[in-house]
């Protein structure tokens, strides 16, 4: 075991140019989820200067409020195979997501941090952690957690299953037509040896790997096998699987959104108001309360659909408590861009999911969840404020 | 209301005077705006000297580039004939400067006593060790601090109310209260930055009164910024006027108060 | 007002008596601890959980320093309870064998070694705080604690993720009590001092601080340095009474329980960090028991346990709301606090019969119990707050005059 | 001012109101239930009977004479092994309401008393701490290695015989004579799916995925190799990630990079599941073989994992397939008492481990924990449901037979089975 982990750890340390397009294309698929929960950190805190420590909480309340959409529609994990799912499905799913956490964010806010306004940092701190594990293990004793529960892939519309494929460097048109035909050589072994196995009743691992038929099913598949290494060399290519492209897109939306939410509306105004000056803001005829609640409302929903994408596309298996760390992490990506502002959230977001990836395509899978604190602590002292944060001078 | 008397005083103090504190073109710049614009004085030991100007003028501003919140962009600080500029505000509090505060900052849930203390604490003799595991010199050296930090109290009219918590203190006496933790670090010169603002005119009286004792009966150098006229008309004996971090005029109160620049600067605020 | 306070020297005899006093009650309270384990043979969970809670209260004052009296926001002192523990441990296992010293020297020992590998720690996590302040600090201890967490899953010579065990084992419940102790002591002097008031005045304000000469940095990392070592030894008493050490024993949830100890107990209160410790260690563990009782009996309860917590925490936030409004008309105040009374009272049942309805349709047959009483313990966090943001004991320690005073106002009052 | 103290008065009285409401509407439901429990704070001094499904698997409490031998068992009934921890109870439960339905042992009734380990080393030590002070004659459990380990120190130290169940990493018996397991170790568990990649599936290059966080799975991925590079294979790549991890896109694509003909994955269940799905995800073909150890024992995998998942080999225990009579008379017992079939393995090992420890507890010359522990060294073929189990001079590890099994739409079908010493004598 201990040279396994040391020679592991050795051993991956494999700078692998040609599987780097994908991994940045990984990071970017995932800082897109980590932008979109620290959306609602950034904006919390910008307003309330209060790390919203159930966020995460209420991200996990939003997939399951989507499982439950989908359970509502019969595609439970155990049902049969069933039509694909519909582009109508996931719109409702997402909506109801998005509106549940829109709902669970503005109660929290009104029921535990409201009170705690004028009360020191640290006790509303407190109250927030309070929230936070009152949800998980809240959510432990009413959620359905046993089996841990995941979105069924019945969801998807079948148009959106399958990859897209991007070739960088396209491999010979030769070895994929070899390939085609390998597979069918393959198939057509592995089907004649199924159709002995019937006939007498047999079962496969019984036989001698030696047996004819078995002999054959090696052969065949072993060619597919080396076809495909050999492609996979001679080209570089990018897979991005179909769910989560439109994932991407929807968060891109839904970030375009906020945007001109924030810039161009009287509502976005008055955020951008409270976020400069609470106490002024009020004074200023601006009803904060209400700035306040549309926040976490926007922030909330912003999770929610990070939440439904994330168990649907991403396939998150989900518990009470997997919110926790993308949690953490989006709060690491929002102090990073710099609290409070919109854009460095989003930057934030997704520097730390490329960071994570290449911490991985480096070969130290195990430190994945420390990279995003080293960075943290890094960028922090350097630069206190976060990347597009400004650290304020106090006035004395 | 000049006082010929005490003009005259200042002027043979002139003659044997020994500088104190001199800013040499002391310039501040955060970002594209100068705050503080090669702005040069010199107090001499014993001045009682006022800092005016109007709104944003950067008179707080000069502070703290003395007291070494903010490093002068270019300049020389010199305190004692020792360059101060950039130095950290403690080590510039333990070389003999202290202050107070516009807005004032008191230790609010410290009492008023403590408060002071803690002003002492900066000559303190014994170790951390000694203190956390209350050895007797601590202990002695506790008692001590707070018996002196009990006799600035009573010079400061403040002994009454020496156990109250000072964020409790009304206004008045938590201005005072700011004075007397400053007086209690032991420096050569203290800066006042507006004592009297938010104070009735009788309170404004016993200020004045006690800022004179400052330097009569303690032998400190006083500097201090005052936003009230006649306040610093009165208690100073050499002014100098900034107006957007420059200096634009500097001598005795009648000198300033007849300086068309300086009657350009305030207008209307003068009839305050 | 108050009168004038007359400062006197300590009397000798004053002095040096309370001390011999103090010392000779510490000692008989530790052989109290140790000789505990006699009559509680029969209950050595009780007496386990008893000797432990003394851990969690070193623990707990000890970050009171760094958080409550000198005003920074750590919230990663799980990384230095690890620390202490794993260097504690690892040597033990290296060198205990080697070494021809007795059980209990060797803990002492290996204590002081444990809390100066924190102390080195806490000197690296505190010099950030030059530099960083508030949320920011916050996050950079709390980012510290899980790279410490990490790197020791992924170094195999301290066990990695299965965990060190230690041999031998050397349980000593009197010196778990000692170090808790000898960190109250330590904690209390500093504050009965002048040498106190630097660390309290840089909580309150830092630029006044350093205006007043007090170099705020040195204040701050002696705060870091003390906390750590302190929270370093416990680590090395809690390696050497398990026996075994794994890094999920010092997750980031160690860090909030302890920080809640802290805030529950009043940031800056030695005796509320104390009192909170103790209480927020055996509740948990006083809920565990809940197990005990009859099973259906909790199937039952749990909607209306938590209902009624989140009825309260209803109840808080409305009332506060109705105060806010109508700051004035005493009558309407009465009137609107009934209301809200009622208007809870309805949320409780809702909350009863939507929780009940949940269950029911999760299909949970029974409560899972470490839940419930992990939910139990965050309600009462969220109302102990909304309720007391300041903490229990707020800024005051315990004191016979204090004490005192709290009974002569209730005889006022009753007059 | 003095309104305030009013309105905090009355927030109290309301607040106390409404805490005393809710508890007294708990103590009328329990009452009307015919229960003599209190609520919360009670003792539980009040015998529960053991045969009685209770789903917090509470039922411990102090002894009540000395007509009821107890024996206690940590299982994890929270937490991340919870399915597992349900099942072993489950299990164990089976066991002792069959012997006690016999008429127990010498006409004392057997009294299963568990402890939650909330799948925790820690706690699991506690509990069983609390077990053996409440004077159980013997331990049963865990179902994870990390967890077992604590209990051993335990067992060890309070020469209390355990049994584990499903504790497969080696070196958890050496830590005391008196620990013993029902289930095979890493030691088989590896080699078994290094020779059915290499000789059943026919693959030379393989890539392992292994979970850093957990010692079982660190041991298995490292028992695999050696096997497998023994066999003359290779292994191509070695990927880690961490329990919890819930996106493995960066690890995947290093995978693929290196075009391995398999995959072993060492995890558990909960990372495993995903981690398929998202790698088929990304373009890593069928004709890549999924496979890995008893981890993936779960129902849930194939939630998790969706269609990916299937056709994936892992090494399991027993199956319900298996030709063996105990299999048979087994899954009827656990139908008529807990309905359907065992959701994992840890059922039948739970079961084994409870029935071998009460067969101990028989033929032990006293009813103490050290006879237990000399029966139980002494065991020779017992019938138990995963196989026969001997731990007579085997150092508390049983020779046992692993079972590969491939994963389906209908759950695990029976693959192949391999006895120990077809392994180990290659």
């Amino acid at each position: 075991m201990i040279d396994l982990v040391t020679s592991g750890a050795l051993a991956g340390l494999s700078l692998d140019p040609s599987t780097l397009p994908q991994q940045l294309v990984n990071g970017l698929l995932i800082g897109a989820i980590y932008a979109l929960i620290a959306l609602g950190y950034t904006m919390v805190y910008g307003v309330l200067r209060l790390i919203n420590f159930a966020h995460g909480e209420v991200f996990m309340l939003g997939a399951y409020a989507a499982l439950f959409v989908s359970y509502g529609f019969g595609y439970t994990a155990d049902a049969g195979d069933i039509a694909g799912g519909t582009w109508t499905l996931l719109a409702i799913m997402l909506l109801v997501s998005m509106i549940s956490c829109a709902i669970v964010g503005a109660v929290i806010e009104f029921f535990a941090y409201r009170p705690m306004r004028n009360q020191t940092r640290i006790a509303a701190l407190i109250t927030a952690i309070g929230v936070s594990l009152l949800i998980q293990y809240g959510g432990q004793l009413f959620l359905p957690a046993q089996p841990p529960p995941s979105i069924s892939e019945k969801v998807l519309p079948a148009d959106i299953r399958g990859s897209y494929d991007f070739n960088l460097i396209s491999p010979d048109p030769q070895l994929e037509s070899d390939l085609a035909a390998a597979k069918t050589a393959a198939d057509a072994a592995d089907s004649e040896l199924e159709k002995m196995l019937t006939d007498t009743g047999q079962r496969e691992f019984d036989l001698e790997p030696e047996h004819p038929l078995r002999a054959a099913k090696f052969e065949t598949i072993g060619e597919v096998r080396s076809l495909s290494a050999e492609i996979e060399n001679s080209s570089v290519s990018v897979t991005v699987p179909r769910g989560q492209a439109v994932m991407f897109g929807t968060v891109v939306l839904l970030m375009t959104l906020l945007w001109w939410l924030v810039m161009h509306t009287r509502t976005g105004r008055a955020m951008r108001a409270a976020s400069h000056d609470f106490d002024s803001a009020s004074l200023m005829g601006i009803n904060v309360n209400r700035v306040v609640t549309i926040t976490f409302i926007i922030g909330s929903a912003l999770a929610g659909a990070g939440a439904m994408m994330n168990a649907t596309f991403l396939r998150t298996p989900l518990t009470p408590f997997f919110g926790f760390m993308p949690g953490v992490k989006a709060f690491v990506a929002a102090v990073l861009g710099g609290i409070g502002n919109i854009p460095g959230a989003v930057l934030g977001g997704f520097v730390m999911g490329l960071a994570e990836t290449l911490v991985v395509w480096a070969g130290y899978g195990q430190y994945k969840d420390a990279v995003a604190f080293v960075i943290l602590i890094v960028i922090l002292l350097f630069r206190p404020g976060g990347l597009l944060g400004s650290s304020k001078v106090e006035k004395v | 209301m000049a006082n010929t008397a005490e003009q005259e005083t200042q002027a043979t103090l002139d003659e044997s005077a020994t500088p104190i504190l001199e800013l040499a073109d002391a310039t501040i710049k955060f970002g594209g705006l100068t705050a503080v614009d090669s702005v040069s004085f010199t107090l001499n030991k014993g001045d009682l000297f006022g800092l005016i100007g109007p709104n944003g003028a950067g008179k707080t501003t000069v502070f703290n580039i003395i007291t070494g919140v903010y490093k002068p962009t270019s300049g020389d600080i010199l305190f004692n004939g020792r360059n101060i500029a950039g130095l950290k505000p403690e080590k510039v509090a333990q070389l003999g400067i202290c202050r107070t505060f516009q807005n004032i900052r008191l230790f609010g849930s410290l009492s008023v006593l403590e408060n002071v203390v803690v002003g002492g604490f900066l000559r303190k003799k014994t170790g951390l060790f000694s203190a956390l595991a209350l050895l007797p010199p601590a202990v002695n050296e506790t008692t001590e601090l707070r018996k002196k930090a009990m006799d600035l109290l009573e010079v400061m009219d403040l002994a009454d109310v020496a156990q109250s918590r000072a964020a409790d203190l009304p206004y008045g006496k938590q201005r005072r209260l700011e004075i007397a933790r400053a007086m209690a670090t032991g420096p050569d010169l203290i800066l006042l930055d507006e004592p009297a603002a938010g104070m009735n005119p009788q309170e404004k009286e016993a200020l004045a009164t006690t800022v004179r004792r400052i330097r009569d009966d303690f032998d400190k150098t006083v500097l201090l910024i005052e936003h009230d006229m006649r306040f610093v008309m009165n208690l100073c004996e050499r002014i100098v006027v900034l107006d957007h971090g420059v200096e634009i005029s500097a001598g005795t109160p009648d000198i300033v108060r007849n300086d068309p620049k300086v009657i350009e600067a305030y207008l209307g605020e003068e009839s305050e | 007002m108050n009168p004038a306070v007359e400062i006197q020297k300590p009397s000798l005899l004053k002095f040096w008596g309370s001390r011999v006093i103090s010392a000779i009650a510490a000692i008989a309270f530790c052989a109290g601890i140790q000789s505990l384990g006699g009559p509680l043979a029969d209950n050595e969970f009780l007496y386990r959980i008893i000797v432990l809670s003394g851990l969690y209260v070193t623990l707990a004052v000890s970050l009171n320093l760094i958080n409550g009296i000198t005003g920074q926001f750590s919230i990663g002192h799980a990384a230095f309870y690890q620390v202490g523990a794993y260097t504690a441990g690892y040597l033990t296992v290296r060198m205990f064998s080697t070494q021809q010293i007795g059980e209990v020297p060797w803990l002492i020992l290996m204590c002081l070694v444990g809390a100066a590998a924190a102390a080195i720690t806490g000197l690296i996590v505190g010099l950030p705080s030059l530099r960083l302040k508030g949320d920011y600090l916050a996050i950079v201890t709390l980012g510290f604690g899980e790279i410490i967490r990490i790197i020791a899953i992924n170094i195999d010579e301290v066990g990695g993720a299965y965990g060190l065990s230690i041999v031998p084992k050397i349980q000593s419940p009197w010196l778990i009590w000692a170090l808790a102790i000898l960190c109250i002591a330590v904690c209390r002097n500093l504050l009965k001092t002048a040498h106190g008031l630097p660390f309290l005045a840089v909580r309150e304000d830092e630029v006044a601080s350093s205006a007043m000469g007090v170099s705020t940095t040195k204040i701050k990392v002696t705060a870091f340095v003390i906390g750590s070592s302190f929270a370093g030894a416990a680590g090395a008493l809690l390696a050497h009474y398990e026996a075994f050490i794994t890094p999920d024993m010092f997750k980031m949830e160690v860090s909030f329980i302890v920080l809640t100890m802290v805030v529950i107990g009043g940031t800056g209160s030695i005796t509320g960090s104390t009192v909170a410790a103790l209480a927020l260690f055996l509740l948990p563990e006083w809920l565990r028991g809940l197990k005990e009782a009859n099973g259906d009996a909790l199937v039952v309860s749990a909607p209306q346990l938590l209902g009624a917590t989140l009825a309260i925490i209803a109840y808080i936030a409305l009332a506060r709301r109705v105060r806010d409004h109508y700051h004035g008309k005493p009558i309407q105040k009465a009137g609107f606090q009934f209301g809200v009374a009622a208007a809870s009272l309805v949320l409780f049942f809702l909350f009863k019969a939507v929780f009940a309805q949940i269950g029911g349709l999760a299909g949970h047959e029974g409560w899972e119990i470490n839940s419930l009483r992990m939910a139990i313990f965050a309600a009462v966090l969220i109302v102990i707050m909304l309720l007391r943001p300041q903490g229990v004991f707020g800024h005051h320690e315990f004191s016979w005059a204090w004490l005192k005073s709290l009974f002569v106002k209730k005889k006022q009052e009753a007059s | 001012m003095k309104f305030r103290n009013t309105i905090s008065v009355l927030s109290c009285a309301a607040t106390a109101a409404l805490f005393l409401g809710a508890t007294l509407g708990c103590g009328d439901k329990t009452t009307s239930n015919g229960t003599n429990g209190g609520n919360g704070g009670g003792n539980g001094d009040a015998p529960v009977a053991v045969n009685r499904p209770a789903p917090l698997g509470e039922g411990n409490s102090v002894a009540t004479g000395d007509d009821v031998i107890k024996i206690g068992l940590i299982a994890s009934q929270n937490g991340n092994l919870r399915p597992w921890g349900v099942d072993s109870v489950d299990g164990a439960m089976l066991a002792v309401k069959q012997i006690n339905d016999a008429g127990g042992i010498d006409g004392k009734q057997i009294k299963l008393v568990v402890g939650d380990s909330n799948s925790k080393p820690e706690e699991g030590k506690n509990a069983a701490e609390k077990l053996v002070s409440e004077g159980v004659i013997g331990l049963i459990g865990e179902v994870s290695s990390g967890i077992t380990a604590q209990l051993a120190d335990v067992a060890k130290e309070r020469g209390v015989p355990l049994v584990a169940v499903g504790a497969t990493k080696p070196d958890i018996t050496t830590k005391g004579s008196n620990i013993f397991r029902v289930c095979y170790t890493d030691d088989l568990q590896g080699p078994v799916m290094a020779v059915f990649a290499f000789r059943d599936l026919g693959l030379t290059k393989v890539a392992i995925v292994t979970d850093v966080k957990q010692p079982y799975s660190t041991g298995l991925s490292e028992t695999f190799r050696t096997k497998f590079e023994a066999l003359g294979g290779e292994i191509v790549d070695v990927q880690n990630y961490e329990t919890g991890s819930t996106a493995f896109n960066g690890q995947i694509a290093n995978l693929k990079a290196k075009n391995p003909q398999g995959l072993f994955l060492s995890g558990y269940f909960n990372e495993v599941g995903p981690f398929v799905y998202q790698a088929r995800d990304q373009g890593i073909g069928k004709e890549v073989y999924v496979f890995g150890g008893d981890g993936w024992d779960s129902a849930e995998i194939l939630n998790s994992g969706g269609d990916a998942i299937l056709g994936g080999y892992f090494c399991n225990h027993y199956n319900e397939n298996d030709d063996r009579p105990e299999v048979a008379s087994f899954l009827a017992a656990w139908k008529a008492e807990h309905g359907g079939v065992p959701g994992t393995t840890m059922g039948a090992l739970g079961y084994d481990a409870t029935a071998l420890m009460i067969d101990a507890i028989g033929r032990a010359a006293e009813l103490n924990s050290a006879s237990v522990t000399e029966a139980l060294e002494a065991t020779v073929d017992f019938k138990g449901v995963s196989g026969d189990i001997t731990l007579l001079d085997q150092n508390g590890n049983p020779p046992k037979r692993a079972i590969v099994v491939e994963l389906t739409n209908d759950g695990q079908s029976f693959t192949k089975a391999y006895e120990a010493s077809e392994i180990i004598g290659e």
